[in-house]
C-alpha cells in the first residue's frame, strides 16, 4: 500500500467519524427527526472496502449507512441536507437518513428493511455479468442481517452463477439488543462461505489495512469472474442501536469500554506515525479539511428549504383516474 | 380496580397476566428478551418469566412465524413480535399460507392459536419502511384475524382475547398511541373479537374508523358538532372479521358514512366498508359514502411532506364539512 | 399478420419479441430455461437466448425478486417468474418495500423497469396452496401495477406493455386460459396499460370482471340475455391503476354493477369497484351493486368442495337473475 | 441392527414403492386429479428415517410426501382415500396428496410450499423443549428446499436454541426440472451444516441401513439436548417431477438409467438375502402383506363417498356476519 492510499484511508476514517459525531450532535440539539442508526467505530470497513472500489461501481447499504455513504464520495451537503428532510437532500427528504441514494456515487441505497440489500446488490451483479462491464457490486450487512433467508439466496445465487458481488459482514456483535452470541449459531460468520462453495474471510474490522486487503483481493476476483467472496469484519457497536437508546440492560459497559480502546482510527493513526507516514501538519490539515468541510455542509442542510408539500405526491404512483 | 395505564403498559399487563395464568404462553421476537422489545412491551418478561418463555431471536421473520404456528399447532401458544408490519412482507408466507389454512386443510385436525404481533401506522419521521399500514392484506386472507386497539383498555382487553382465541391472531399495536393513558381494571374482561365499539354517539353521520383514527376522527366529531353535525364514531377494534353489524346499525341511523383508515385506499378497509353498506342498507343511504385514507403515495421522511400523506383531525373535520355543505368558521 | 395462438404462446410471443427488439430483457426463474417454465411460457427460449438471458434459478423467491429490483436499477429490464402467487408471499418484501418504493424515495433518480410474472387462480385439484388470486394486496402497495389477461391478444399485448414499462409491474397469468385461442397479430401494439375492455355492450347492467371471470361473465351474459337482461362486460384487464373512466361511464348507463372477482372478497376488488362507483356515480345507481367472488375459505382439493368455492357462469347468470328478479327457466 | 429391524426396514420400502405405484397407476387411470409427486426411489430416507422415531415424534414433509406418511404408519385407508379426494381421506378430501395431515401419527402436514416444513418443524421441536417431552421433530426437505431462506432462517433458530430437530434433505438431484448442480452452491449439501455450528452429514440416501444409523444418532443428540442435525441424504428422482411430466430435455434418459441400477429396495433385499435374514417365504409374505393392505385401502378409497358440498365450509373461517 503506498503512502498516498494509507493517508487517504485515515483521513476517510476520520471523515467518517466526524460526520457521525456531528450528526449525533444536532441529533441530540432535537433538530432532526425519525430514528438515526450511526457508525461510530465501524469506520475502517467502509472505509477500507471503498478504497477498493472504482467510482462506478456500486454499493447497497443498511439502516446505518451514512459511513458508506460518506467513504462512496456523496458529497457532505446532500448526505447531512437529506438527513434534516430537506429539499436539497440526496433523495430530496423523501429519503431520509434510512433511504439514501446518490446514483452518481454507485449509491443504490441505504435501507430500513435488514437484509435487503443483498438480494439487491445479487441483482447488481447480475446485470453487471449481463451487460458485460468490469463493475462489481458490495452488499454492507451487519450480523443480525446474515441470519436472515435473504442473505442465504443471495449469497446462493451469487455463487451459482459466479456474480461480481463481495458480501461485507459488518460484524460489531449485536443486532439491537440481541447479541450475535444470542442469536447467530457461528462465532465467525465467515465460516458461511463455506455453504456456499466461496470464500468466506474473517477480518479484524477495526484494522483498515486487513479489510482493504480483503476487499482488494475479493474485488479481484469478482472482475476476473471468480464469483462472490464473503467477508467478515469482526467489529464492534459502540454506540446504542440508534441515537437516543440509552437503555442498555443488554449489555455492560465495560465491554463497551474494552471495544473503544480497540478505535480503528487511533490505531492506523499510530501505525501512519510510526511508519513516519503521518507528521502533525498533515494530520492538522486533514482534520481542518474535514472540519471545514462538514461545517459547509451543516451550514448548507440548515439554511436549505425543507421541501414544498405537493412534493409528496413527486414522482407520483399510478393510480385510477 | 382500575389503574392508569398507557396504552403498551395495558398490552404488556394483558400479556403478563396470560403468562402466568397459562405456562403454554410464551413470547418470542427479536428484543422481546434482555431489552424488553422496542417500545417496551415485554419490559420486565426476561426476569420474571425467565429466557425461555421469552425469546429473543435472529432476525428471521419467516422462521419468527414459522416456529410460532409449529408450537401453536403442538400445544403452545406462541406470541410472536414481528416488531413493524412493514416486516411481516417476510413472514406472510408462514402468516398466510401455513397459519391461516393449517385447521381448514386439516379438516380440523390442527389448531392454531398463535398471536403476531406487529407496530402499525405512522410515527413522525419513519418514512417509507417504517409507517405500514398494511392490514388489508391480512384481512383478505381467509383464516385469520386482525385486530388493531385504539385504546388502553382494548390494548389489553384484545391481546387476551387474541391470546386465548384458538385461531390465528394478528394483533397491531400503533406506534402513536403507545404512550396514550387510561383507566384500566386489573381484572379486565378481554374485549371480544369481533366486536366494534361506538365511541361516540351521533345521529347524522356514521364514521368508522379504528387505531390513531379513532382519537383524530372524536377530535373532529367534537369540532364539527359546534357547527351543527352530530358525528357517530365507530371503533372497529377488529377489523377483521369486523362487526358488520353494528356498523350497518348506525349507519342505518344517520344514512351516511366516512370510513377514516390509515390505510392505502385501493382495496382497502374503506372500500370494504362502503361496500358493505352499499349492499347490505342501501335503502337507508341518504348521500354518497366516502372514505378518507392514506394517500396513495410511498411515505416520504421530510415533515411537511409526512403531514399530507394520513389523515388527522383536521382533515377528518374538513371531509365531514365538505359532506355537509358547512364552510369552515 | 395473425394467427392463431393460445394464451400461452402469445404470451410467449410477447416476451420473445421484446427479447429480441430490446437486450436488455431477459428472463429468471425456477424451471424457465431447459424446461421452458411450468406451462411452456417460455419454451424454446433457452436454445434462442442462452442460459445467460433465459436463467434457471433456485427456490429462491427472494432473491429472484430482489435480483431482479437490482437488474432493473441498473439498466436491465427482468422478467422474473415467480411460478404461482401464492408463492409470492416469499417475495413480496422485495417487491412492495424496494420495487415499489425506490423509485419514489430515490426522488426519481432510479427506475424499476422489472416485471414479476406469476400464474394466478383456480385449476382443478391444484387446492389450498396453488389457487391463490392474491392481487388485491399488491392493488394496495403504492407503486405498482398489476396486469391480467383475460385473452391470447392481451396476454401479448400486456406483457409488451409491462416490459417496457419504467415501473414494476406484476403480471399474472390465469392457469385455466393458457390454451385458450384466438388470432393474435404479429405485430401487435402494446395494450396500454390502465385501460380496460368492453368485451360485450349491454344497456342494463354493467358486469366488470377479469381474467377467467371474463369468459366465465360472457356465457352468462348471454344466457340471461334470452331472459331479456342485457349485460355490458367490462374486462379490467389492468387491476391497478385500473380503468375508473370505463366502469364510471359504463356504469351510469346501466345504473347496475355487478363485480365479479376470482379473489376473496374483505378488501378486494370486488369492494373496491363498489365503492368507485359509489363514491363517484351514486347518482346513477338504479340498484345496490353486488359482488360475486370466491368465497371465504381456504381453497379445498376434492373437486365437490372445490366448485364451491369459484364464481362460474352458473353462478354468475344466477347472481343476474336475482339482481333482476328472474326465475331461471 | 437386529433380524426385525432389518425386515422391518424392507418391508416398509416396499410399503412405500407398491404404494407409490399402485397411485400412479390410478393416477395414469384417470380416476385422481391435482397434482401428484412421487417418491419411487427414495424410500430407502423416508422408512430408515422413521424406523429411528417413537410414535410420539413429530414430522414435516414436502409435496412429494406420501412415502413419509406411509413410514409414519398413516393407514393406507385413509392416506389413499385423500387422494382420490374422498370423505373418508385423512382431510376429509379438503387436502389432496399435497396436504396431508395425521396428528395421530404425528405428521403435521405434507406442504404445497417448498421448504415450509421447515420452519413448522422448527417451532414444534421448540413446543418439544418448552413442554420438556423427550420428543424429536423431523423436516424431510429436498436439495431444492435448501436453497430458500426458510431452511436457512431454520437451521441458525434450531441451532442457536439447540432444539431437538433433524432436518433431512432428500437430495435428489432436481428441483423440477433444475438440476442441483445448477442451482445449488455446493455438492454436498451436508457442508451446510457448519454454517450453523451443527453436524452436517452426507449419506447415501439409497443405504437404508445409513440413513438410519445417521438418524439415530441424530435423534439421540437431539434427545439428550445437544441440539438439531443437518443430514443429506443423496439419492435420486427417478420419475418425472409429478405425474405426466414426460417432458425431459432436462435430463438425459441414461442418468435415469444409471440411478435405477442403485435401487435401494434390491440393494437392501440382496444384502439381508446375503446375510440369511431373508427367505424368499418371508418376502413373499411380506408382499401378501403389503399388497392386500393396498388393495383394501384402494377399494376402501374407491368406494368412499365425496364430501358433501357443504363441507367445503367446516371449518369455518371468521368472517364478518
Ligand atoms: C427485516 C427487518 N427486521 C427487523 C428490523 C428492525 N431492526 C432494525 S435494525 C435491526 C438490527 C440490525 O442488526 P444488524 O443487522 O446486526 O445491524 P446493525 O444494527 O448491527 O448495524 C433490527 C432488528 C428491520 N428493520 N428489518
Ligand atoms: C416456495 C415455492 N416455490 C416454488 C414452488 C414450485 N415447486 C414445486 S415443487 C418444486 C421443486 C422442489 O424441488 P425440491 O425441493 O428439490 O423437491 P423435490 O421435488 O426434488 O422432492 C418447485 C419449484 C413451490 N411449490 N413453492
Ligand atoms: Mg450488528
Ligand atoms: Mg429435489
Amino acid at each position: 500500500m503506498n503512502r498516498k492510499t494509507k493517508l487517504a484511508l485515515l483521513e476517510m476514517m476520520l471523515r467518517i467519524r466526524k460526520t457521525e459525531l456531528r450528526l449525533a450532535e444536532i441529533y441530540r440539539s432535537g433538530d432532526l427527526t425519525g430514528a438515526l442508526h450511526l457508525y461510530e467505530g465501524e469506520e475502517a470497513i467502509a472505509a477500507g472496502v471503498c478504497a477498493a472500489l472504482n467510482r462506478d461501481d456500486f454499493i447497497t447499504s443498511t439502516h446505518r449507512g451514512s459511513g458508506h455513504c460518506v467513504a462512496r464520495g456523496m458529497p457532505l451537503r446532500t448526505l447531512i441536507a437529506e438527513v434534516y428532510g430537506k429539499a436539497t437532500g440526496c433523495c430530496g427528504g423523501k429519503g431520509g437518513h434510512m433511504h439514501m441514494f446518490d446514483v452518481d456515487a454507485g449509491i443504490m441505497g441505504t435501507t430500513g428493511i435488514v437484509g435487503a440489500g443483498m438480494p439487491l446488490a445479487t441483482g447488481l451483479g447480475l446485470s453487471i455479468q449481463l451487460r458485460k462491464t468490469s463493475q462489481v457490486a458490495v452488499a454492507f450487512f451487519s450480523d443480525g442481517a446474515s441470519n436472515n433467508g435473504a442473505f442465504h439466496e443471495s449469497l446462493n445465487m451469487a455463487a451459482v452463477w459466479k456474480l461480481p458481488v463481495l458480501f461485507v459482514c459488518e460484524n460489531n456483535g449485536y443486532a439491537t439488543s440481541v447479541s450475535a452470541r444470542r442469536s447467530t449459531s457461528v462465532t465467525d460468520i465467515g465460516v458461511r462461505g463455506a455453504g456456499y462453495g466461496i470464500p468466506g474471510v474473517t477480518v479484524d474490522g477495526n484494522r483498515v489495512d486487513r479489510v482493504y486487503q480483503a476487499a482488494s483481493e475479493a474485488v479481484r476476483r469478482a472482475r476476473a469472474g471468480e464469483g462472490p467472496t464473503l467477508i467478515e469484519c469482526q467489529t464492534y457497536r459502540i454506540r446504542g442501536h440508534y441515537e437516543g437508546d440509552d437503555w442498555w440492560e443488554y449489555r455492560d459497559s465495560a465491554e463497551v469500554e474494552e471495544a473503544r480502546r480497540r478505535d480503528p482510527i487511533a490505531f492506523w493513526q499510530a501505525a501512519l506515525v510510526e511508519d513516519g507516514v503521518l507528521g502533525e501538519k498533515t494530520l492538522d490539515e486533514m482534520n481542518a479539511r474535514i472540519d471545514s468541510d462538514i461545517e459547509d455542509a451543516v451550514q448548507f442542510a440548515a439554511a436549505s428549504p425543507l421541501p414544498e408539500p405537493e412534493q409528496a405526491f413527486v414522482p407520483a404512483h399510478p393510480q385510477p383516474a | 380496580m382500575t389503574r392508569s395505564l398507557t396504552y403498551v403498559e395495558a398490552l404488556r399487563e394483558g400479556m403478563r397476566q396470560e403468562m402466568e395464568r397459562d405456562e403454554t404462553v410464551f413470547v418470542m421476537g427479536e428484543g422481546v428478551g434482555l431489552r424488553g422489545s422496542a417500545f417496551k412491551q415485554t419490559a420486565g418478561f426476561y426476569d420474571q418469566f425467565g429466557p425461555e418463555r421469552v425469546r429473543d431471536t435472529a432476525i428471521s421473520e419467516l422462521a419468527i412465524a414459522g416456529a410460532a404456528v409449529g408450537a401453536a399447532i403442538s400445544g403452545m401458544r406462541p406470541i410472536a413480535d414481528l416488531m413493524w408490519i412493514d416486516f411481516t412482507t417476510l413472514a406472510c408466507d408462514q402468516i398466510c399460507n401455513q397459519a391461516a389454512k393449517l385447521h381448514y386443510v386439516s379438516n380440523g385436525q390442527i389448531k392454531v392459536p398463535a398471536v403476531f404481533r406487529a407496530t402499525t401506522g405512522h410515527l413522525r419521521g419513519q418514512a417509507a419502511q417504517h409507517c405500514g399500514s398494511w392490514y388489508a392484506f391480512y384481512c383478505n386472507i381467509p383464516g385469520l384475524k386482525v385486530v388493531l386497539p385504539s385504546c388502553p383498555s382494548d390494548a389489553k382487553g384484545l391481546i387476551l382475547s387474541a391470546i386465548r382465541d384458538d385461531g390465528p391472531v394478528i394483533y397491531l399495536e400503533h406506534k402513536m398511541l403507545l404512550n396514550v393513558r387510561e383507566e384500566v381494571a386489573e381484572d379486565l374482561a378481554p374485549t371480544p373479537l369481533g366486536v366494534a365499539a361506538i365511541r361516540r354517539e351521533g345521529a347524522d353521520l356514521t364514521l368508522v374508523a379504528s387505531g390513531l383514527m379513532v382519537p383524530e376522527s372524536l377530535k373532529a366529531a367534537r369540532e364539527v358538532e359546534a357547527e351543527g353535525v352530530s358525528v357517530e364514531v365507530v371503533d372497529l377494534r377488529t377489523l377483521m372479521p369486523y362487526d358488520s353489524e353494528c356498523i350497518l346499525r348506525s349507519f342505518r341511523k344517520t344514512g351516511r358514512l366516512l370510513v377514516v383508515d390509515e390505510g392505502f385506499r385501493y382495496c382497502g378497509l374503506g372500500s370494504e366498508i362502503i361496500s358493505l353498506v352499499i349492499e347490505r342498507a342501501m335503502d337507508y343511504m341518504d348521500d354518497s359514502p366516502r372514505q378518507l385514507t392514506a394517500r396513495h403515495t410511498t411515505v416520504p421522511f421530510s415533515p411537511p411532506l409526512e403531514d399530507c400523506v394520513f389523515p388527522n383531525s383536521r382533515t377528518i373535520a374538513a371531509e365531514i364539512r365538505d359532506m355537509f355543505g358547512l364552510v369552515k368558521l
